[in-house]
């Protein structure tokens, strides 16, 4: 199994955000995570991705039990994300943010850096050679030595994507990455996305723009109340009528 | 109602609007459409007094308030309810909702019925109203927004992309909220990239781009228009 | 390229022009200036590589510089090592110091760690000021030697003093240098940026904050230790805040975070203050309100403001080439487009 | 420079450093203020002569906020600037920081301390000005012990000063037959109210409280121990005024039985009334012994420049400094320092007082 | 026994002052959070205009505290306008360094105007009563009671009244307060003049059983900081019970374990709780 986690709950003082949640990513495919608006699926994020730990249950990751590593180790193994509100380096260049983001995988230290050793010349070598292939990916080699701050909100999007996929992740976690970009614009990204798992990785991505899930997820698993109340295909999800009643809603989606 | 003639709107040397002119008819709601950076943000922040605009006018029922500080604006009954929130994130939601109404913070009564009036709207902020709202989720956080921006009884309300992380659900009821404020009588301008459904309640829309305005009709005409629905609507 | 290369030429202009100071000013003062000025430069990087690039404020750093010297002075005084054994265990001892303070000092964010190191700087202060026997205590501490002689090169005099301290002065810079353009030092500045990010990227942060801190905590003891040597007389004050707050006004003034910023502040600054000494009792009525409003409209620093004022005609050069183009391409497409909305009215 | 001025007049440099801004800035201006009383009347009088020359004095301060360093650069600025012979600190930091290479660069410090370890180094061209406070301890022992009896608590300011005091009065006061019921010290840089430390003091029941530091709080210090019930006697260390301590609290009549040095106001020297009017006249304050000392050393090193022969020779200055002494004015004698000793140091004639009945009277010194 | 009560009550003394003074600086860090290292030259002018209006203006002491309390609020408003204003987006280190100009402007100011020395207050209240062994002046005795009741009316003037309550907003969302309609300038200035007042307020209480002098503010500024940090950045009641434990950890541990170091004891009781809580004592949970 890839990725599981077992009887999931984490408590912020009285309140259940996720609760006795139960689910695996499947290797290579979409999996989407949807849900009503505080349903806990940011805060599962946040447990898999080791910034918050769980109350009880487990994580596993490629057979290992993950649930008290911290989040960097967690990077290390291959688990990468992006978040709700576009979180990166503001005041960096795009290659410099990118950069950082194949840190993970060098081991030269404060000495290697004084001292200019051959290890870190060929690290740092490897770092900028991993920056332009994620940016080639992502479509953004154009304006790699632009500020962050500088650039627009898809631009940035794609920037977060550039980052995960810089750690050599294989399961990258997505969390709306098409909120606040215009449809045009949604169906660059879901190109994206799709190209990434046709890369070979896996994708756990949560959004709240239907169409899009609809078009691209294999699987979905829709949290409610922090509780996982259904888990399937995009067509059984729909016509399920628990998701129906609590996220969905009526009408057809925009 | 509300005209905004002739403005611009400047970052240091970065023009962010250019020349705009539009209004918003008493009664009405109107959307603005546009992409991520096209500025309309801006424009809000703008009208409310958060940035002084580099030229132009702003009237209200014919008079200027574009040099009027934030404050001031917001006892016109110009009230904004902003990207990114704005709350107060330590105290709880009921003390947030409170705030709204900070300028009829004299009439007690009033207060009261506008606060039923936003748990009417918004169920679960009844439920969460002794949580901080810093603990809420996105989506919960907007609704606040929404009712603390209400709670000061607008006659102009400017809302700023209220669906962005809202579930499908809940930005179907946002939009049936939205046009239910504005046939009580507050007009309403909409900031929007969900172009499809602020169109369906608004009467008048105009389309941003690059800080300014290059189409603007009854929502009818722009959801008639091919291009239109090609770059916002996107069917 | 062009713009890196100028770099490197005034630097080299700036390094002759230290060099060969002595050579030019006969003047014992100006001599004695610029090597105090130097020392507080080294323990300014110190506090700029943690709080510039690493972004935690460390308000012990005045507390950490006094350790440096007093460590050698115990050692080279009461224990009676060699001066140069004593120097590089005062610098080591410091460092272990830091690194236990920051492991527990490091959980803290924000304010929180500014204050907390200010209390911790302040214990030390208390401590040197109480610990009468081991520090002489509020009498202070005497008899401490000049640098011995190394080889044939000798320490005694001021002009040797002065080109010591400006050893240890670039080689600091150059270690600064090359951390800042390396990956280390691009992971203390992604750390600065969000430590959140850099944590969920795999990056350690809690390791490299130590770090970082360890060698920022022995830069600014390594100035302790040779202003130990160097005025040879130790009081409690210099672990006090007036010199923290001084370490932070030469470096904000000069540009935090920024490689230039250390030197340009802390020149600017001790010379100001000297030049107002004719306004003798009087001087901080002037000085005050000079910090505050060059903190007002110099926000960024000297340097700071320079980097920004030459990366804003950068971006402006970009973004005319980038109209240019698009408005050729613009013209080019018009046709195509047109009356693709409605129009207005 | 030592040389001419614009009018044709030859000046004489003298330097100064010590803390003009922050909290000791009250204790550096009244040092300042006796060397620059002191130059300021010369100068009135025409000057003073030596080898067929006159010159004026030039009294150059500079601040150096109490730091060694800063006193370290201002005396390299002031020999290297203005090449003065003699610089004036009044603190052993900068003495010490100093120290270090006054004698390369050749000037005598003017030390107002009274920190021995200054002259004990050796340093030949060290002058300390303030007498030592050690002739006081047998007298002021002896007065109070005998006056209210054998306890006593020490109390003296959180100072290098307070402490030497501390160390030198307690053994003798216990080789005296006393007992020491309580010893700590009052920082008046930290403690906003004494009356914590008093009450432990008090609760020792002291016949006897050993009290230092600036006049001003060490006053307070009398008054929260007279609010807390002490009926005894203090030590004054020599830093505190009794006279000036009376202004603050507003009557003697808190401070009976307390015995310190002899006010300068009340002082029977030959100078000290026309010290104490011009003082006050000029500064709208009232004078101390600080800026007494100073003023007189300031004579001292005049008058030694004369019997020297020489205004830029340091060391033909210090080694004429008995001289010096001896020829100062009697009018401008606010105290009798017959000498200087061979460690550099002062060697004044003290004269004590103690508080009876309201009054100060002077009391005989113990041998 | 009487002695830990008498050691209590000058606990409760000190603490009171600290606490007035904290209070001040917990407001104007809670709401524009600006770590006001000036505050301690509020203190100092504030003793300094009671003193002045007493001896030159003849007014009584009372009196002299209002108007003090109203100049030096004036002035902490000036330094906002004048300083803090303008700096209100620049990163926080630099409200550290202009306000440090500002300490060291003022303490200078205050040398020029009045002399460097050391003056003394004169208190009308400095008569001693005795109650079952303890010790006390009715000037100490005012110091406690006025500050318990300053600080009752700051804290129903906070909770109960919307201006109070906007304070508590704009300490939260400097935006979000604008687009409700508070004016967040009139919030900022208040803001310092309650702090500025509040010092001025500390200084002329404990004055009396002080001294006046230009590095007088020296005295408490850090601890005042201690004091908030302790409480919770911010927070109010923090600042309060702050104060009182920092009195009592003073005169206990001057008492119980060594005069010489207390003030250690107090910064090391510091550094545990930070170690320990790195948040502060009374921080409220993230979210
Ligand atoms: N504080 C600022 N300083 C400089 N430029 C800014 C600032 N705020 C916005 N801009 C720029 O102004 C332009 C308009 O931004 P604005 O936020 O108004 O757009 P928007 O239409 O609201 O976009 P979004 O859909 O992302 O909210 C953008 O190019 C943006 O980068
Ligand atoms: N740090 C926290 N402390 C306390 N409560 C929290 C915290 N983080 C989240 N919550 C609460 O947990 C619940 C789940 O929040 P979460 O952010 O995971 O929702 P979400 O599904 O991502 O919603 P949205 O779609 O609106 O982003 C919410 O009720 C929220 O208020
Ligand atoms: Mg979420
Ligand atoms: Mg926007």
């Amino acid at each position: 199994m890839f990725l599981h986690v077992e009887r999931l709950t984490k408590r912020f003082g009285g309140l259940l955000a996720v609760n006795d949640v139960t689910f695996s990513v499947e290797q290579g495919k979409i999996n989407a995570i949807i849900g009503p608006n505080g349903a806990g699926k940011s805060t599962f994020f946040n447990l898999i991705s080791g910034l918050h730990r769980p109350t009880s249950g487990t994580i596993t990751f490629k057979g290992r039990d993950i649930t008290r590593l911290p989040a960097n180790e967690r990077a290390k193994l291959g688990i990468a994300r992006t978040f709700q509100t576009t979180h990166l380096f503001e005041q960096s260049t795009v290659m410099d943010n990118v950069i950082i983001g194949h840190r993970l995988r060098t081991e030269s230290n404060l000495f290697d850096a004084i001292l200019r050793t051959k290890r870190h010349r060929r690290e740092e070598q490897a770092c900028k050679e991993k920056a332009m292939e994620v940016l080639d990916f992502v479509g953004l080699t154009g304006v790699a030595d632009r500020l962050v701050a500088n650039l627009s909100q898809e631009q940035k999007k794609r920037v977060a994507f550039a980052l995960a996929l810089a750690t050599d992740p294989e399961l990258v976690l997505l969390d709306e990455p098409a909120a606040g970009v215009n449809p045009d614009e949604t169906e660059g990204l879901e190109e994206l996305i799709v190209k990434m798992v046709e890369g070979g990785l896996t994708v756990c991505l949560i959004e709240h723009k239907m169409s899009m899930i609809m078009k691209i997820a294999d699987r979905i698993m829709v949290l409610n109340y922090g509780e996982k109340i259904a888990e399937g295909t995009p067509e059984e999800v729909q016509n399920n009528e628990a998701v129906i009643q609590a996220y969905l809603g009526g009408s057809t989606v925009a | 109602m509300l005209e905004v003639t002739n403005v611009s709107v400047r970052y240091g040397s970065f023009t962010a609007i250019r020349d705009v002119t539009f209004s918003v008819r008493s009664g009405e709601i109107a959307v603005l459409l546009g992409a991520n950076g096209a500025g309309k943000s801006t424009l809000f922040r703008t009208i409310s007094g958060l940035h002084k605009p580099a030229q132009g006018e702003i009237r209200l029922d014919g008079e200027r308030i574009d040099s009027l500080p934030p404050d001031r604006i917001v006892q016109r009954g110009v009230v904004q309810c902003a990207e990114g929130r704005k709350l107060f994130a330590r105290m709880s939601v009921y003390e947030n909702l409170l705030m709204g109404a900070y300028v009829h913070r004299k009439d007690k009564e009033g207060i009261r019925r506008s606060i039923e009036h936003v748990y009417e709207l918004f169920p679960i902020l009844h439920e969460k109203r002794n949580e901080t709202a810093g603990s809420l989720s996105g989506g919960q956080q907007q609704m606040l927004a929404i009712g603390r921006a209400l709670m000061s009884r607008p006659a102009v309300l400017l809302l700023d992309e209220p669906s962005i992380g809202l579930a499908p659900l809940i930005v179907e009821q946002m939009f049936a909220t939205i046009k239910q404020i504005n046939e009580e009588g507050t007009t309403i301008l909409l900031a929007e990239q969900n172009a499809h459904a602020a169109l369906s309640i608004a009467h008048q829309g105009y389309v941003f781009e690059n800080g300014t305005i290059v189409a603007s009709g009854t929502a009818e005409e722009l959801l008639a228009n091919d291009d239109v629905r090609k770059a916002y609507i996107g069917t | 390229m062009a713009v890196f290369e100028k770099r490197h030429l005034w630097l080299a202009v700036l390094a002759v022009l230290a060099l060969a100071l002595p050579l030019l000013v006969a003047n014992g003062y100006y001599l004695h200036m610029m090597t105090m000025s130097f020392i507080w430069m080294i323990a300014v990087y110190g506090l700029n590589l943690f709080a510039g690039y690493t972004g935690y404020l460390s308000l012990a750093h005045a507390g950490f510089f006094a350790v440096g010297a007093y460590t050698l002075g115990i050692l080279t005084v009461k224990v009676g090592l060699p001066f140069w054994g004593a120097f590089a265990l005062s610098c080591a001892f410091t460092s272990l110091l830091g690194l236990a303070i920051g492991l527990v000092a490091l959980r803290t964010k924000e304010h929180f760690f500014a204050i907390y190191t200010l209390c911790v700087g302040y214990i030390i202060y208390l401590v040197i000021d109480k610990w009468d026997s081991l520090t002489g205590g509020v009498r202070g501490f005497i008899g401490i030697p000049a640098p011995s002689d190394i080889g044939p090169l000798s320490f005694q005099t001021p002009v040797a003093q002065y080109y010591l301290v400006l050893f240890f002065l670039f080689a600091v810079i150059f270690v600064m240098y090359r951390l800042v353009y390396s990956l280390t030092g691009r992971t203390y500045i992604a750390i600065r940026n969000s430590e959140e990010l850099a944590l969920t990227l795999g990056i350690s942060t809690m390791k490299n904050k130590l770090a970082s801190f360890v060698l920022s905590v022995f830069f600014t003891s390594l100035a302790g230790a040779l202003y130990a040597s160097f005025i040879r007389f130790l009081g409690p004050d210099i672990a006090y805040v007036t010199v923290m707050f001084d370490f932070l006004t030469y470096l904000l003034v000069g540009g935090i975070g920024t490689l230039a910023g250390p030197v340009v502040g802390t020149l600017l600054i001790t010379f100001l203050s000297q030049q107002l000494q004719f306004l003798q009792d009087y001087r901080m009525l002037i000085f005050g309100p000079v910090l505050t409003l060059l903190i007002i409209f110099y926000p960024h620093g000297i340097a700071g403001g320079f980097i920004r004022y030459q990366a804003k005609r950068a971006e402006a050069r970009r973004l005319e080439r980038e109209a240019n183009q698009t408005a050729a391409e613009l013209a080019a497409s018009r046709q195509g487009r047109d009356g693709r909305y409605v129009k207005e009215g | 420079d030592s040389g001419n001025n614009d009018d044709g007049k030859n000046v004489v440099n003298i330097g100064y450093s010590g803390p003009l801004s922050g909290p000791a800035a009250y204790y550096g201006e009244r040092t300042l203020n006796g060397v620059k009383m002191a130059a300021e009347e010369i100068n009135k009088n025409g000057g003073f002569e030596v080898n067929g020359k006159t010159y004026q004095i030039n009294v150059v301060s500079l601040d150096d906020k109490y730091l060694p360093n800063e006193t370290a650069a201002n005396a390299k600025r002031l020999v290297q600037e203005h090449h003065t012979p003699i610089i004036f600190t009044p603190h052993s930091g900068g003495v010490m920081a100093m120290q270090v290479f006054n004698q390369t660069d050749n000037f005598i410090i003017a030390a107002y301390t009274s920190e021995p370890k200054i002259t004990e180094t050796g340093n030949k061209m060290t002058i300390r000005i303030p007498p030592r406070y050690d002739g006081y301890i047998p007298t002021f022992t002896d007065y109070v012990m005998k006056r209210f009896g054998k306890k006593l608590a020490a109390l003296p300011t959180a100072t290098q000063y307070g402490k030497d005091w501390t160390e030198q009065l307690l053994p003798y006061w216990e080789k005296q037959g006393g007992e020491v019921v309580y010893n700590t010290s009052i920082d008046f840089t930290k403690d906003t109210d004494f009356f914590t430390i008093i009450t432990n003091a008090l609760k020792e029941k002291p016949d006897v409280l050993f009290i230092g530091g600036p006049s001003e709080p060490t006053a307070k210090v009398v008054k929260q121990a007279r609010e807390l019930g002490f009926k005894g006697g203090f030590i004054v260390m020599d830093q505190a005024k009794l006279d000036e301590m009376k202004r603050t609290i507003g009557s003697y009549e808190m401070l009976e039985g307390a015995i310190g040095v002899m006010p300068l106001v009340e002082s029977k020297e030959a100078g000290a009334p026309q010290f104490a009017e011009n003082y006050r006249a000029k500064y709208n304050a009232e004078p101390s012994s600080e800026s007494a000392y100073n003023y007189l050393a300031l004579y001292a090193f005049v008058e030694a420049m004369k019997a020297a022969g020489t205004v830029d020779d340091p060391v033909a200055i210090r080694e004429h400094m008995n001289e010096g002494l001896k020829n100062i004015p009697e009018d401008k004698q606010v105290y009798i320092v017959p000498s200087v000793g061979e460690d550099g140091g002062f060697e004044s004639k003290i004269t004590v007082g103690a508080v009876e009945k309201g009054k100060v009277v002077p009391i005989e010194l113990k041998k | 026994m009487e002695l830990f009560i008498q050691q209590l009550i000058n606990g409760l003394t000190v603490g009171s002052v600290y606490s007035l003074v904290a209070l001040g600086l917990t407001l104007v860090y809670g709401i524009l959070h600006i770590p006001n290292f000036a505050h301690g030259a509020l203190y100092m002018m504030g003793g300094y205009v009671t003193l002045t209006a007493m001896s030159q203006a003849g007014l009584p002491y009372g009196l002299a505290i209002v108007v003090s309390m109203v100049v030096v609020g004036l002035l902490g408003v000036l330094m906002e306008r004048l300083v803090f204003y303008p700096l209100r987006d620049a990163p926080p280190l630099h409200d550290k360094i202009a306000a440090i100009g500002i300490l060291l402007f003022l303490e200078a100011f205050a040398q020029f105007v009045w002399g460097a020395d050391y003056q003394t207050m004169p208190t009308p209240y400095g008569n001693v009563v005795t109650v079952f062994g303890l010790t006390l002046t009715v000037q100490r005795i005012l110091i406690i009671a006025s500050t318990v009741v300053i600080m009752m009316l700051l804290y129903l003037f906070l909770k109960k009244t919307f201006i109070g309550a906007s304070i508590i907003a704009m300490a939260q969302n400097r935006e979000g307060a604008n687009l409700v309609g508070i004016n967040t300038n009139k919030v900022a200035m208040m803001t310092f003049l309650l702090s500025g007042g509040l010092a001025a307020l500390a200084a002329s209480l404990a004055s009396p059983i002080n001294l006046v002098f230009p590095g007088m503010g020296h005295l408490v500024i850090l601890k005042a900081f201690v004091i908030i940090i302790l409480g919770g950045m911010g927070s109010i009641p923090g600042a309060i019970v702050g104060g009182y434990i920092l009195g009592f950890s003073e005169s206990l541990g001057a008492t119980y374990v060594s005069n010489d170091y207390k003030d250690i004891i107090a910064f090391a009781i510091l550094v545990i709780i930070l170690t320990v809580k790195p948040n502060g004592l009374f921080a409220k949970e993230g979210h």
